[in-house]
């Protein structure tokens, strides 16, 4: 049987590289991905969980999860187009024109 | 339904005066004048046709269901004290509606609706005996006065309207805190969820936090009636407002927080208040001096008439805190004398304001030559604030010292000082304002002929010249017959003065109370 | 012998997450989380939870993952955009990040550690069919757990809520996507090449 | 015969209310003024002569209920006994005459009818003071006294320096009167009454008991009595702005600083005599604080060269016998020296008004010399004037002066005696050096036109009642029946204190010839140099009365000035302001955070995280 132990280690070891990933890269696009990363590691818990107290809970919010990652996505990459637009170029560094 | 309606009728006379700026540029000047004499007329038919059978204090008592949840109704009742000072309102309105008939020019409409709504708000904070209605018109008649300052005020209005309705706010808060902290304490003792005033007053609640809440009462009443720590807020105002906002503000809009302690504070934390009573006599000692020595340094002339409204309405709270029964008389008496004499002064001083573009001590002067009429006028007005007797003032302050002397006579002490000083500052503003030779009238006469014609100073015209004999002889009949006030708000004062002097019999208890 | 499949998968999972974070290239991040997801897909299909497998697949590795690829493709300059990238980002200076990492990695693990002493492990579906009996009566009808028609019963059952929110999020993502990825005249045109926007910026003050 | 009475203060009020409200020409004014003052005179002689047989009388007439409160009540009730008539009608008759002279001597000035309106005002309220039956209605007709004056002084507001000066009078006169005021209500408290006569049975009740009841504080409730009537009547402390007073016209000088508003103090102390009775010890006091202003008006006046200035020094001095004669404890001395006081110093002031007015408003007297010949009425008023303020014998002043100085003598008061004596000698000497000053010596200043005739008419009463005043009214005495006058009638007065005061002026006059004469009388040229001579520094101690001016603006206005000049911006306000600046400051510290650096916001959300969670870990 599968170790729960072992299923946490993996979401959260996932969830851990997705940090790195966020705050490390500074091309939004990169960015973009370490989230994805983060998503999935959470994801892995959900359904496992759901398997452990054998209801569907977590499936349906595995569902849930996966349309909100779709449209974060969406609305990200088209704003990652924008600003590319804008700056040519996607360093997240230069942009800082919200600064107090 | 009467009082509601008395409420009311200022309220929609505002709507209405507000909409008819559109139908004619002066039509709202007379709807809001036509709405003052109809509550004014409303107002004493209710006083006249009201049974006066003397056991019942209450004149008039009708509650009206708000928020039968918590409790809470809207219950208005008036008693001598109320009717007194919504007398004071009206006709105050009335002088501020004459001062601002050819002053206001861009929007009148709007004006004239703030201003009928800050009376309403007023007349509501007299007539409430629900604590939380009583919250809730004293927040209703800060919004249009902030207005009325805001956008009609003078250079940086918008420092002072600020200023203003922050200081107000900060201490209505500090009310709503103590209301709620009372009510639940309230409750706890007597398992009865009530607000209403006329409840509380029977069972006051015996917790050293009656202290704690007294003083949150305390601070913000006297926030509103300025006393010593939290009085900057008035020059400020009264310097930016104009002419009739800052004459409703002096005249009633401090009232309300004498009317607010007399009412709430005394009654309801008896022990409380004896507790606080040294200290709060010590603060209207400081306050009387401070206004007075503030005002005798100011050069700009409305900072100056701002100041002895502080050190005036000092003696109010000397009054209310000698807990005795000549001192409360005297606390509303001088709140009347001080209404009708700082009103008139700042009209005065706005019409100076008009005429010279000016208000700074310094360059007026020599105005006897020109202007005879408005001089004498404001010498007149001048001794009234220095408590000339034989006028209101005098009588409120004698009696407020009478009272203060037998209960801590250091304290009446700094009082009668402030006397001296009050002649000292009032003297001064009248030397300097009306007698010598103008500075620079001649001058600015001449490099001024090169672009504007001569402009002529016209000395006071009818209508300001009626008013201004209104008030002095309102003053003259307050100083020499004042017997009749006193009759008016005798039976809530004895209510009053019964909880602090248990020696104190009031033989006169049972006379039939007559106009 | 599921327990040695799970465990490979893990290990493919961690290394192809750690490679799509250290990689220069954009597309090859892309790629290395695609294997990623299948790894998941896999271990889903190990929990017993097939409909969640077929769903990270089709969805998230098909649908968004192609998402991705296609704004890289309009995005990448090629040559150009690798040697940015290698700019951008070198491990030596990401020391700080990495620390944090580390530590939150540990702090997860002391946390997972300490309440689950109890070994409780996962059973796969075959075994558990005998209990979910007994709890699936208060629920109405269940044939039995983790099937999609207990799911779809669910989901339309007490969840229907879900359902509708999820369906509204949908559509405001789709209407905010499109809004700002339109092409409004002031802005470059992100496939012409930098002389051609010059180009195309003088005959617009030219013509307005 | 209440009617008149009542009709007596309403009078005036009404003339003043017309002419304020109505202001007439010029004509119609006088007539008014005049009419009214001279009708309350006139009822004023009318009830003289009906009382004129009884010897205790007591009248009295309300004009209505002013408050009544628990148990203080007060009315418009008027009180008429034998002092206050003698009050009433010296302030009518010397307010008639002078009233009629100030007709011709102020017609050519613009708004004559603004001053006929102030000094008919000036009249009733003295008379509510002095007819007042409640110590309230009594200080309402003494701040009107007050305003009146405030407003007299600085009637040609033009120039600063009257206003100023009013400004001065009204202000230490507002001291002694918020001092009173204190004092009223404490013997409220005290007494549970304010009406002054309950208050004088309770304290001659306190007086047959024989051991004393709480005295101090009834002794503090005379003490600041006393406080507001020096304040009036300008004794030792605030005697500083009777001189400044001079600023307004002369009328207005000869009616309130001689004759009417100054003897107040004198009317409060005398009518309240049983309660100062009470308080031995300040009795005492007023009769030192009188001798001390005696002397400082006398020595003050000889070193003055304003002619008016002379005159207001010399008032401070007469109230300084009559305060003398109070301390010792004979009213009736006091209200005598009072009215003859009121009749000489009125005929001084008019004279030297219409002296001034012929000399085209030249006050300084060492300019007019040798007016002897030019102006022989007026050398005669005011040589009778002078006779009768240097009290030689036959004139109404040696009456009254020898009776003070018999009564100090009655008192066993031998120190203050010898005060009273030094001090006639100088009043003798300056009067002598006044008179020969402006009347001989060569002539100057031609003067160019005469009196009118009004002036002349009310010279002349004036001059014949100085005469004649010595007689005193047979009313005065029955009503100061109080002991203490026959206090010790074995006590004969040795020959030589009988003889002193008679012979003392003769002296003076004559040594006073001689100096005139010697020329030691010439205007004292200050020296350049800066070594300035003893007699120099005392002629300007002199000058100065006492260097009070100086004294109090170092104690009193410096200080003042100072902490409200650094106070303007109201310190409270600026530590609200203070408020304003602390928040701007954090607002900017804080604003450093938001760095617009993506990664930086990321980085800290998970450091939070962690710190979090390491929290949870150590719990």
């Amino acid at each position: 049987m599968i170790e729960t132990l072992w299923v946490i280690i993996l979401s959260f070891s996932l969830f851990a590289i997705g940090i790195f990933g966020l705050i490390s890269r500074r091309n939004l696009l990169f960015i973009l991905l370490s989230l994805e990363i983060m998503l999935n590691g959470i994801i892995l818990l959900f359904v496992a969980a759901s398997n452990l107290h054998g209801n569907n809970d977590g499936q349906i919010m595995y569902l849930l999860v996966l349309t909100l990652a779709a449209s974060e996505v969406a609305v990200g990459l088209a704003l990652v187009i924008q600003i590319y637009r804008q700056q040519q170029n996607l360093d997240v560094d230069t942009l800082t024109k919200l600064r107090g | 339904m009467m009082l509601f309606t008395l409420i009311l009728l200022p309220l929609v006379g505002g709507v209405i005066a507000c909409w008819s700026q559109r139908v004619h540029q002066d039509a709202p000047k007379w709807i809001a004048s036509l709405c003052l004499l109809l509550s004014l007329a409303f107002l004493i038919s209710i006083k006249l046709f009201t049974s006066m059978d003397p056991s019942n204090l209450w004149l008039v008592d009708e509650t009206l269901a708000w928020i039968p949840r918590l409790n809470i109704s809207a219950h208005f009742a008036m008693d001598g004290l109320s009717f007194v000072l919504i007398l004071l309102t009206l006709l105050m309105g009335l002088v501020g509606l004459s001062s601002a008939w050819n002053e206001i020019s861009q929007h009148s409409g709007f004006f004239y609706g703030n201003f009928l709504w800050t009376l309403a708000g007023i007349i509501g904070v007299f007539l409430a005996m629900d604590l939380l209605l009583f919250f809730v018109f004293w927040e209703v008649m800060l919004v249009p006065m902030y207005f009325l300052i805001a956008i009609w005020g003078n250079e940086n209005r918008r420092y002072a309207a600020l200023k203003f309705f922050l200081f107000t706010q900060a201490g209505g808060l500090l009310m709503l805190l103590s209301i709620v902290a009372l009510a639940v304490l309230h409750y706890q003792q007597t398992q009865i969820l009530s607000f209403d005033y006329q409840v509380l007053v029977q069972s006051p609640i015996d917790s050293e936090f009656a202290k704690w809440i007294c003083l949150g009462f305390i601070i913000a009443f006297i926030v509103k009636l300025p006393a010593f720590p939290f009085h900057s807020w008035l020059p400020d105002t009264h310097t930016q407002a104009p002419t009739p906002a800052s004459i409703i503000l002096a005249a009633v809009l401090l009232k309300t927080g004498g009317y607010g302690l007399l009412r709430f504070v005394l009654p309801l934390f008896p022990d409380a208040s004896q507790f606080w009573s040294p200290l709060m006599m010590g603060l209207a000692g400081i306050s009387i001096i401070y206004g007075a020595m503030m005002a005798f340094s100011q050069t700009d002339l409305k900072r100056l008439v701002a100041y002895s409204s502080v050190s005036h309405m000092g003696f109010v709270l000397l009054g209310c805190f000698s807990l005795n029964f000549y001192a409360l008389q005297g606390a509303v008496m001088q709140m009347l004398a001080h209404g009708v004499s700082t009103a008139a002064l700042f009209m005065l001083v706005g019409l100076i304001q008009h005429k010279f573009h000016t208000r700074d001590l310094n360059q007026l002067g020599g105005l006897w030559s020109t202007l005879p009429k408005l001089s004498a006028m404001g010498l007149f007005f001048g001794m009234a604030s220095l408590g000339m007797p034989g006028l209101g003032n005098f009588i409120a302050e004698l009696l407020v010292l009478i009272g203060t002397f037998k209960q801590a006579p250091m304290f009446a002490l700094v009082a009668t000082s402030g006397l001296i000083l009050a002649a000292v500052y009032s003297l001064r503003m009248i030397q300097k304002s009306f007698f010598g030779v103008s500075v620079n009238a001649d001058e600015n006469r001449e490099n001024k002929t090169g672009h504007t014609s001569k402009q002529i100073i016209t000395d006071l015209n009818a209508k300001e010249k009626i008013t201004l004999m209104l008030m002095c002889l309102s003053l003259i009949f307050m100083g020499l017959h004042p017997q009749p006030i006193f009759n008016l708000v005798n039976g809530s004062l004895i209510e009053i003065a019964s909880l602090f002097q248990a020696s104190f019999q009031p033989e006169i208890l049972l006379i039939e109370v007559q106009l | 012998m599921i327990e040695a499949i799970f465990m490979i998968t893990a290990i493919v999972c961690l290394i192809s997450a750690l490679l799509t974070v250290t990689a220069h290239n954009a597309v090859h991040a892309l790629l290395y989380l695609v294997t990623m997801m299948i790894a998941i897909a896999l271990i889903f299909f190990l929990f017993g939870s097939p409909f969640a497998a077929a769903l990270q697949i089709i969805v998230y590795a098909g649908a968004v993952m192609v998402l991705f690829v296609f704004v890289t493709m309009m995005l990448h300059q090629g040559e150009k955009s690798n040697l940015d990238e290698k700019a951008l980002f070198s491990l030596k200076n990401a020391k700080g990040p990495l620390l944090l990492a580390t530590i939150l990695i540990a702090e997860l693990l002391m946390i997972s550690v300490q309440p689950l002493e109890m070994n409780s492990s996962l059973v796969p579906l075959s075994a558990i069919s005998n209990e979910a009996e007994q709890d699936s009566a208060q629920r109405d009808n269940t044939s039995q757990p983790n099937s999609v028609k207990s799911l779809a019963i669910q989901l339309y059952g007490p969840y229907r809520l879900l359902v509708i929110i999820a369906a509204m999020l949908l559509l405001s993502a789709l209407i905010a996507a499109i809004h700002i990825a339109r092409k409004t005249p002031k802005h470059v045109d992100v496939d012409l090449s930098p002389e051609e926007t010059q180009l195309a910026n003088k005959q617009q003050k030219a013509n307005s | 015969m209440t009617i008149l009475l009542g009709l007596i203060p309403l009078l005036p009020l009404f003339s003043a209310c017309l002419l304020i409200f109505w202001q007439p020409k010029l004509l119609l004014t006088q007539i008014i003024a005049v009419g009214s003052i001279s009708l309350s005179a006139l009822l004023a002689l009318i009830l003289n002569v009906q009382l004129w047989d009884q010897a205790q009388f007591v009248l009295q007439v309300s004009l209505g209920q002013w408050l009544s409160i628990d148990n203080l009540s007060l009315g418009f009730t008027l009180y008429l006994d034998p002092l206050s008539l003698i009050m009433v009608t010296i302030i009518t008759c010397v307010g008639a005459l002078i009233h009629l002279y100030s007709a011709s001597y102020m017609k050519d000035d613009p708004d004559v009818c603004r001053f006929f309106a102030y000094l008919n005002l000036f009249v009733s309220a003295m008379l509510f003071l002095v007819l007042a039956d409640n110590l309230i209605l009594l200080y309402l007709g003494w701040e009107g006294v007050g305003l009146c004056s405030y407003l007299l002084i600085g009637f040609w507001y033009r120039e600063q320096k009257n206003s100023q000066a009013a400004n001065k009078a009204f202000i230490i006169t507002r001291i002694g009167d918020t001092a009173m005021l204190i004092g009223i209500i404490l013997l409220f408290y005290q007494f549970d009454t304010l009406n002054i006569q309950q208050i004088q049975l309770q304290s001659q009740q306190l007086l047959q008991m024989d051991e004393l009841p709480t005295t101090e504080i009834i002794s503090l409730c005379c003490l600041l009595l006393f406080a507001g009537a020096a304040g009036k009547s300008a004794q030792v402390p605030l005697q500083s702005w009777l001189p400044d007073a001079m600023a307004g016209p002369t009328p207005v000088s000869a009616l309130i600083h001689a004759a009417t508003m100054v003897t107040a103090g004198i009317y409060l102390v005398a009518r309240n005599m049983d309660l100062f009775q009470l308080a031995p010890d300040v009795l005492h006091f007023i009769a030192i604080i009188g001798v001390v202003t005696l002397i400082l008006g006398a020595t003050s006046a000889l070193a003055q060269s304003d002619l008016k200035r002379i005159l207001a020094y010399s008032t401070i001095s007469q109230l300084g016998y009559m305060f003398l004669a109070l301390g010792v404890g004979s009213a009736s001395a006091a209200v005598f020296h009072l009215m003859t006081h009121a009749f000489f110093k009125a005929l001084l002031f008019l004279s030297a008004g219409a002296l001034i007015y012929c000399m085209h408003h030249e006050q300084n007297i060492f300019k007019m010399g040798g007016l002897r010949k030019s102006q022989p009425l007026l050398a005669f008023s005011f040589g009778i004037g002078c006779a009768a303020l240097a009290s030689l014998p036959m004139t109404s002043g040696f009456f009254s002066k020898e009776l003070i100085l018999e009564q100090t003598l009655l008192a066993h008061q031998p120190l203050l005696w010898w005060g009273g004596v030094i001090g006639a000698f100088f009043t003798a000497l300056y009067s002598a050096k006044l008179f020969f000053i402006v009347f001989f010596g060569k002539l100057n200043q031609p003067s160019t036109h005469n009196t009118p005739t009004a002036m002349v008419i009310v010279l002349m009463i004036l001059m014949l009642l100085s005469l004649v005043g010595g007689v005193q009214p047979q009313g005065l005495f029955t009503h100061f029946s109080a002991p203490a006058d026959s206090a010790s009638p074995g006590h004969t007065l040795s020959l030589f204190q009988h003889w002193l005061p008679i012979l003392l002026p003769i002296f003076t006059v004559t040594l006073a010839w001689f100096m005139f004469i010697k020329g030691y009388f010439t205007p004292t040229t200050p020296s350049e140099g800066s070594s300035v001579s003893l007699k120099q520094k005392l002629h300007q101690f002199l000058l100065s009365g006492w260097d009070f001016d100086r004294l109090y603006r170092l104690i009193f206005i410096k200080p003042f000035k100072l902490v409200t000049e650094y106070n303007r911006r109201d310190i409270i306000d600026l530590a609200y302001r203070q408020l304003e600046t602390f928040s701007s400051l954090l607002y900017r510290q804080l604003n450093r955070f938001q760095t617009g650096q993506l990664r930086h916001y990321s980085a800290s959300l998970v450091i939070f995280c962690v710190l979090a969670i390491a929290w949870g870990l150590i719990q």
